[in-house]
């Protein structure tokens, strides 16, 4: 009995990073496919799942429904863009300086909107969505217009070592980033919890125990700022390229989408949803020109009705159901209080 | 009058908080309900009303049988419901609480008898929903079940938050609705006030109820405090902290510092014991 | 993936708008490249073709999964179509790269340097013009037309607009023209946002301008051209860049429209025997309104790839490809004949003045006169 | 000294004697000049106010006479439109409620809520977040007290009204506050839990100040030492409990029932 | 002064017209808590049939109103069967709903009518210009203003003054307490979006002649209109209409005394409402 016990825990401990090695070994495999299609469509995704990710880290955790997390993710990617193209090639400090420049401009962003919730805040930061788009366009120093930038050098993981522009490596380093990236902000969500899930639920009841609310929510604001920055320096490494258009409404709109698909209370969830979208509308609709909005439209209808919760839900249901079969095929009968429960 | 067979309900399938209930009013009257809190007085008047479906049961309202109505078709055949917890329209101001309402027949309370009936709310007419002290929107939520003019008006708690001025308005107002041939059933966390209250008392003892004999509901309710699903506990095999002699109690270093003594005495047959972290003061920031 | 069935089969890739904003566009230069397609009993160059579409929709964002999907799954030895400028400028990489020539039949960016180098454009070639060309081909008309008057520009807040009213505004004052805008620049309007011109017309019409000149498309071209003839400016003469007035948008302007002159490099109403067949075959193929300058630009493509496949031996790849569109020469065109320019492989054409009258029961951009040749030589 | 009425003096002094508001100043809770208004209605306007260590005030009043205004002020759950408010000797005015809380400043709701998605023992662990010396005993224990333990894990949206109200208590108890505002604690309760309320509330430690709003007169008897009577947001009366209790302008404004019948018109 | 009369009128009429494609959401959103991101959808579709019926008579522009509204009005009611299941599940799902059917729908609207701009013929009498004040002005704008000011009381005297528009605000806060006084939330629920689609449809029919239609109408009117609606106040007929001509204003005399912002002036205006407003938004928490 005592010899068995450790054993189980060592399984736990695997079967927790079974998850996050998941998409790593994705990764790995689809870049020894042949086919070079895939490695550059799915490293072009990885950017708006890393923003899904900042997005449901608002949503989610600060319970603050948001379109603006474009704005940290279009000063990552303008931060990362001019950086390359003055010469500064190395990814390490475009990954900083990006995220910098995200929790810099969230953090400013997030002044105003903290202080507000709901719709309101959906509002406000609609018109911070619009406005980013906006000054990307208007200040063309920096984004050189309408047509955007095009030919960013690529960067170079360390000093000496070739550019970063082959679609394999580019795809295992974009993955590399998103998931350290998300499990970064798992990790940091885990650990805060029962704090965010409280002032999130009962801001009266929080403050009157203690709780700053507003500053809770303005660094979770701000840390998810750094990540959509990150997003950013990812969208030029796997793009090169970046237009206003990238930075607006539309990326904003998606990412929020597929924050919910995936359920808002799960990053991880809003970055595997964020592939779907972008699977079904630039792949599965490729084969059929011209459609793309309708797919992506029955993809969010059949989403609401099929995935109550988003698809972290379902998978807990799922596992919650697999559990219960196997509850009732065991052999020696659990006591009754511990089965309802269960 | 009402008449309620078998009656079995809960927030969830698996586990029901009220448990094969059955009890007939025969007349128009008062009938209270008490019970311990968490007993599921608010539960068996909600299913009644019904905004939670009974897994098993029926429901007869003066022969007509209302098991399994949705709670929009239960408030046109006459049942009200002033519910705990105040549930008002915050968009809505007072006067249109009482206005939005359509009594089937004119006999009932109108808007002006209502606001006769209590006096704060007319001085708020003009105030939404939220904007009510507690007492206000209690007294709000029962003016406005009455308007309904309903047949059967369920109360949960009707008294709560009010000056015991209002209350006493509010029972007697309670009290004359059986003239109007109205059948009132409410839920009261008091034995006492119960027993002034109500015509005839049931007392609700986890999910079940039991008819007591007049005057000893105290007998019935008086010591049960069990979370109504008793399975509960049964799994929570937490043991209790331990008790700590009350005179170890460190109350006693403040009065010897020259403090006033509090209100009144601790109560020493009673096992309560603070636990350490508020019997020492608190550092200041 | 793999070789198409027919072993003397190409693969050519279309890409074009058929979803969003510029679905019309799109939707046009589709049917221009299947008119030369079917008209030729769906052989270019002798080779069966083998036409895989895609969808840009409203940008790069779409597009450039779309070209990938083109270039690495479908394998496509020539790209075609592409109606938005910015959409070119971040295929080009992608098709330069793979050594594909990419033939342009819309949009013609001004392409952004590449690491401080300009763009290799040994693989990309269009059928259509650079942006700023209408403007700089009308500009001299207009100025013979005002004399000494002012002109007000006023177009839509981007790189389109901005390039095309450029063109303009740089020759007009080059050739001692003078704008009417306060600041003598022109005036943007925010873009897609705008839909109400009233107020910057009115204003407009303040400074007094002796004509204006103009550049919208699609849905702000509808508008602009409906409210200007409900504005104080409405007997003021228009000028403006074809695609103001060009296809269906012209419909939808009705009587409003007419009298605008503009510049474009084609007209429905041109008398070549080009045009004439190509005007048949388009009404033939059950199209009711006349063929526009985005079909026809396509259907040029088409025309282009069927004298270079001609060209080239044995299997079509992506570089033998590219020199024979190198060598394909003069072009006879329903636009009038056109060659290549030689370095930055985009046409040396005729461009035409046109105005919106009424052709029978329709309206239509009527050939007024040829204006001049471009790039000049 | 004896009950006074407001309108008899211009300023009365909230305490008995002078040393207490001194002492009220240095280590208590005090507010002086409190105004507000909705819509130009007054709903609290309170010359001085003032809570010690060790006191037991109650503030008793008929429906919307503005005690829960006054104690969201206090807390600064709501901000004061007019007045001062001094903690311990330092201005508090412009600090917001978790400010307060963090300084000892508890409280209850008249409406008790839960926070939902956390358990029962979650809420009392929030209640105590920055005591975090021990983390799960004390909530337990003050579980324990409540009477809650059997509900400790389940979530704390299922638990009904009355034993809401016994998590409120625990959760700003589990704050460790030194002055203690509670709203209406024993509305709602069964004879039982009443009991245990009153238990609770008497075995509080001596140095917690606890204003106690309350119609239940059982509860302020049992409870307070001194009482304010509101009506109309003003102070009506202000005293030792048993003058209070025994003045017939409060028994008429707020306890009598008897004439309560004339009211319901038939 | 002359120089800001035209705009000034422009700004109010333009307004009153973007007060009408507003009002079906305020009565769905503000009213109803509904996030209808398919609002601008079933415009233009209100559009598109309008576009397709009226010939340039005075009969057939009747014929159109009337097709439009009825199509909006049963857009609604798909909507109002969709969103039924959603109850309880946030603005979240339903603006993930409404957005696909809005994708799907526009996707549908380009398979039957066509990607092309279309407006309608308007009988002569109102496809002309008005001199007002020596300028001309379109006569058709000053139609859909009286039509605005039509619409617009009869929407206020309905959800302010009425029974209905009480118990639409009472559902939205409450709906279980609705049905305990013995109405069905769920037919409230269904009425409001059948009329908001109503009207819905109706703007479509009212605006198409004079901005047209095509596929950039939907995404366009959709965030004009919730623009208005935001900053009007949820619910609040007056505070939209003031906010749409507002909106119109600055989208009139704003652009041409500030052309150099023009492009930041209606978001940066609304953000800035949003910010200093005190009071939170009715029905709204926080
Ligand atoms: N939403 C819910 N989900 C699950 N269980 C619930 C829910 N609401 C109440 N319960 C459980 O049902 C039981 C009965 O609750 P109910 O509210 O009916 O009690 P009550 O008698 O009205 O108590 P009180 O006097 O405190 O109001 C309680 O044990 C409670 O835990
Ligand atoms: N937001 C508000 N807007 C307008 N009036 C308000 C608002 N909040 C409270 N009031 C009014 O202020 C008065 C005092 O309210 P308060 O909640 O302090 O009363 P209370 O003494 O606690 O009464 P109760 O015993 O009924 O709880 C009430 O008449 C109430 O209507
Ligand atoms: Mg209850
Ligand atoms: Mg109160």
């Amino acid at each position: 009995m005592t010899a068995r016990l450790p054993l189980p825990h060592r399984w736990d401990d695997l079967r927790r990073w079974v998850p996050w090695l998941l998409p790593l070994g994705a990764a790995t495999t689809l870049a020894a496919a042949s086919d070079g299609y895939w490695p550059a469509t799915v490293a072009r995704m990885l950017p708006l799942a890393l923003l899904a990710v900042s997005v449901a880290t608002v949503t989610g955790a600060a319970g603050l429904p948001t379109l603006g997390q474009v704005a940290p993710y279009a000063a990552g990617a303008y931060t990362t863009a001019r950086l390359a193209m003055a010469g500064h090639t190395l990814a390490p400090v475009h990954l900083t300086a990006a995220a910098l420049a995200g929790a810099f401009t969230a953090g400013l962003l997030g002044m105003l909107l903290v202080r507000h919730r709901g719709t309101v805040v959906l509002m406000l930061s609609l018109a911070v969505a619009e406005l980013t788009t906006i000054t990307a366009t208007q200040w063309r120093t920096v984004s050189g217009g309408t047509d955007g930038l095009a030919g960013i050098p690529a960067p170079h993981l360390l000093p000496g070592t070739p550019p970063l522009t082959a679609d394999r490596p580019v795809l295992l380093y974009a993955t590399a980033v998103t998931v350290a990236a998300t499990a970064a902000t798992m990790l940091l969500l885990h650990r805060h919890h029962l704090l965010l899930t409280a002032v999130r639920g009962n801001e009266t009841r929080a403050a009157a125990s203690g709780h700053p609310v507003t500053t809770y929510l303005w660094l979770v604001h701000t840390g998810a700022g750094a990540i959509a920055g990150t997003a950013g320096a990812l969208l030029i490494h796997t793009h090169r390229w970046i237009t206003p258009a990238d930075v607006g409404f539309d990326t904003a709109a998606l990412a929020l989408l597929a924050a919910v698909i995936g359920g808002t209370h799960s990053p991880p969830g809003a970055a595997v949803a964020a592939v779907l979208v972008l699977g079904v509308r630039d792949v599965a609709a490729a084969d059929w020109p011209g459609h793309a909005p309708l797919l992506l439209g029955a993809l969010f209808v059949a989403a609401v009705y099929l995935l109550p919760g988003g698809l972290t839900a379902a998978l807990t249901r799922l596992r919650a159901e697999i559990r219960r079969v196997r509850a009732t095929r065991r052999p020696e009968p659990l006591p009754a209080a511990s089965r309802r429960t269960s | 009058m009402l008449h309620v067979r078998d009656l079995t309900a809960g927030h969830r399938p698996d586990t029901p908080v009220v448990r094969s209930v059955s009890f007939h009013l025969p007349t128009p009257g008062v009938y209270a309900i008490v019970g311990a809190n968490g007993a599921g007085k608010t539960t068996l008047l909600h299913t009644l009303a019904g905004h939670l479906r009974a897994t098993t049961g029926q429901v007869h309202l003066g022969g007509r049988d209302l098991t399994g109505l949705l709670p929009h078709h239960l408030a046109r055949a006459g049942v009200a419901l002033a519910p705990q917890g105040r549930r008002l329209w915050p968009s809505l101001t007072v006067r249109d609480h009482l206005t939005v309402t359509r009594p089937a027949t004119d006999d009932g309370f109108n808007v002006d008898d209502l606001f006769d009936l209590f006096p704060p709310l007319a001085a708020r007419r003009r105030h939404h929903g939220h904007q009510l002290s507690g007492g206000e929107q209690q007294m709000l939520t029962i003016a406005r079940a009455l308007r309904t003019n309903p047949r059967l008006l369920l109360a949960d708690e009707p008294t709560e938050g009010l000056s015991p001025r209002i209350a006493g308005q509010v029972i007697a107002v309670l009290r004359d609705l059986p003239d109007r041939g109205v059948t009132v059933l409410v839920a009261l966390p008091q034995a006492h006030t119960a027993t002034a209250v109500a015509d005839r008392v049931y007392a609700l003892n986890a999910g079940q109820l039991s008819d007591p004999p007049d005057g000893h509901v105290d007998l019935l309710v008086g010591d049960h405090r069990t979370p109504s699903n008793a399975h509960r506990s049964s799994h929570h095999a937490r043991p209790p902290p331990a008790r700590r002699a009350l005179a170890d109690h460190p109350r006693r270093e403040h009065h010897q510092a020259g403090d006033r003594s509090p209100g009144n005495a601790p109560n020493p047959t009673n096992g309560t014991t603070m636990p350490p972290c508020l019997t020492t003061e608190a550092n200041p920031r | 993936a793999g070789a198409p069935a027919d072993p003397d089969a190409v693969r050519i890739g279309l890409l074009v708008s058929l979803s969003g904003t510029y679905a019309t566009v799109g939707q046009d230069m589709q049917a221009g490249f299947r008119l030369y397609l079917d008209s030729h009993g769906g052989r270019l160059g002798g080779r069966k073709v083998d036409l895989v579409v895609g969808d840009e929709g409203d940008g790069p964002a779409t597009a450039v999964p779309a070209a990938q999907k083109l270039l690495e799954r479908d394998r496509v030895v020539a790209l075609t179509g592409l109606v938005g400028g910015a959409t070119v400028d971040k295929v080009q990489v992608l098709t330069t790269a793979r050594k594909v020539p990419l033939l342009g039949a819309n949009a013609r960016p001004a392409f952004t340097s590449e690491g401080g180098k300009p763009r290799d454009l040994t693989y990309t070639w269009h059928t259509s013009y650079n942006s700023d060309e209408p403007g700089i081909a009308i500009a001299d008309h207009v100025k013979s037309q005002v004399g000494d008057g002012a002109v007000y520009a006023i177009g839509p807040d981007y790189q389109g607009g901005w390039d095309e009213l450029r063109g303009f505004t740089d020759t007009f004052t080059r050739l001692g023209g003078k704008l009417a805008n306060p600041d003598g620049k022109a005036l943007f309007t925010p873009f897609p946002a705008t839909e109400n011109f009233l107020p910057y017309l009115n204003k407009a019409a303040e400074t007094k301008p002796e004509a204006v000149y103009t550049f919208y498309a699609g849905a702000a071209a509808v508008a602009f051209v409906k409210q200007y003839a409900q504005s104080d400016l409405k007997d003021v003469p228009l000028y403006a860049a074809g695609f103001l007035t060009e296809g269906s948008v012209l419909t939808a302007q009705g009587p409003a429209a007419t009298g605008i002159r503009n510049v474009l490099n084609y007209s429905p109403t041109l008398s070549n025997a080009a045009n004439q067949a190509f005007i048949a075959a388009w009404s033939a193929a059950g199209n009711s309104s006349p063929p526009t300058t985005f079909a026809m630009a396509s259907y040029d493509a088409a025309a282009v790839l069927d004298r270079a496949l001609a060209g080239v031996a044995g299997d079509v790849t992506g570089p033998k490809l590219n020199e024979a569109i190198g060598k394909v020469g003069r072009v006879t065109s329903p636009r009038g004949d056109w060659q290549f320019e030689p370095t930055e492989h985009r046409p040396v054409q005729r461009w035409y003045l046109r105005e919106v009258r009424a052709d029978g029961p329709v309206l239509s951009n009527v050939l007024v006169q040829d204006l001049t040749t471009l790039p000049a030589t | 000294m004896t009950t006074r009425h407001v309108d008899a003096v211009d300023h009365i002094p909230s305490r008995r004697d002078p040393a207490d508001i001194g002492r009220a100043h240095d280590t208590g809770l005090v507010a002086t000049g409190l105004y507000h208004a909705h819509q130009r209605l007054t709903v609290l306007d309170l010359d001085s106010f003032a809570i010690a260590p060790g006191d037991r005030h109650a503030v008793i009043g008929p429906n919307g006479a503005g005690k829960s205004t006054l104690l969201n002020l206090l807390a600064g759950s709501t901000r004061a439109q007019t007045g001062t408010i001094t903690y311990q000797g330092q201005t508090i005015t412009r600090r917001g409620a978790a400010w307060r809380a963090r300084a000892g400043i508890g409280r209850t709701f008249q409406h008790p809520t839960v926070y939902p998605g956390l358990t029962v023992l979650d809420c009392v662990r929030m209640g105590g977040w920055h005591h975090r010396r021990n983390p799960d005993r004390v909530p337990l224990e003050l579980l324990e007290l409540v009477g809650l333990t059997g509900h400790a894990d389940y979530p704390a949206t299922t638990l009904s009204h009355g034993h809401r109200r016994m998590l409120d208590l625990a959760v700003a108890l589990a704050g460790q506050p030194r002055v203690l505002l509670l709203d209406e604690p024993a509305a709602g309760l069964t004879d039982t839990d009443l009991t245990r309320l009153l238990d609770i509330l008497g075995t509080l430690p001596g140095w917690m100040a606890v204003i106690l709003v309350e119609h239940h007169m059982d509860v302020v008897a049992a409870l307070a030492d001194w009482i304010t009577v509101l009506h109309h947001g003003r102070r009506h009366l202000d005293g030792p409990a048993d003058h209070v209790r025994a003045d017939p302008t409060v028994r008429t404004l707020h306890l009598d029932s008897a004439e309560a019948g004339h009211a319901a018109r038939p | 002064m002359d120089t800001y009369l035209i705009p000034g009128l422009d700004g109010i009429a333009y307004g009153l017209l973007l007060a009408i494609a507003a009002a079906g959401l305020t009565l769905a959103f503000g009213a109803g808590g509904v996030l209808n991101l398919a609002h601008g959808t079933l415009i233009a579709a209100g559009g598109y049939v309008a576009a397709t019926t009226s010939t340039g008579t005075w009969p057939s522009l009747a014929a159109a109103v009337t097709a439009a509204t009825v199509v909006g009005a049963a857009g609604g009611g798909v909507l109002a069967a969709a969103t039924a299941r959603l109850r309880g599940r946030g603005h979240l799902d339903q603006a993930l709903l409404t957005f696909g059917i809005a994708l799907i729908g526009a996707d549908l609207l380009t398979t039957v009518f066509g990607a092309d701009i279309r407006r309608p013929r308007l009988p002569a009498a109102l496809d002309t210009t008005l001199t007002i004040a020596g300028h001309p002005y379109p006569a058709d704008r000053l139609a859909a203003l009286t039509a605005a000011v039509i619409i617009t009381t009869i929407g206020y005297a309905v959800l302010h003054r009425t029974r209905a528009g009480r118990l639409i605000r009472a559902t939205v806060d409450d709906r279980h307490m609705v049905a305990g006084i013995g109405v069905n939330p769920r037919a409230v629920d269904t009425t409001v979006l059948v009329v908001s689609g109503a009207l819905a449809g109706l703007a479509g029919a009212l605006c198409t002649p004079i901005l047209g239609v095509g596929p950039a109408t939907a995404p366009t009117t959709l965030l004009l209109s919730l623009v208005i609606v935001v900053c009007g106040g949820l619910g609040s007929v007056p505070g939209a209409v003031v906010a749409a001509i507002g909106v119109g204003l600055v989208q009139t005399i704003g652009v041409i005394t500030i052309p150099a912002l023009a492009p930041y002036l209606l978001l940066s205006a609304m953000a800035l409402l949003l910010l200093t407003r005190r009071r939170p938004l009715p029905g709204m928490p926080g």
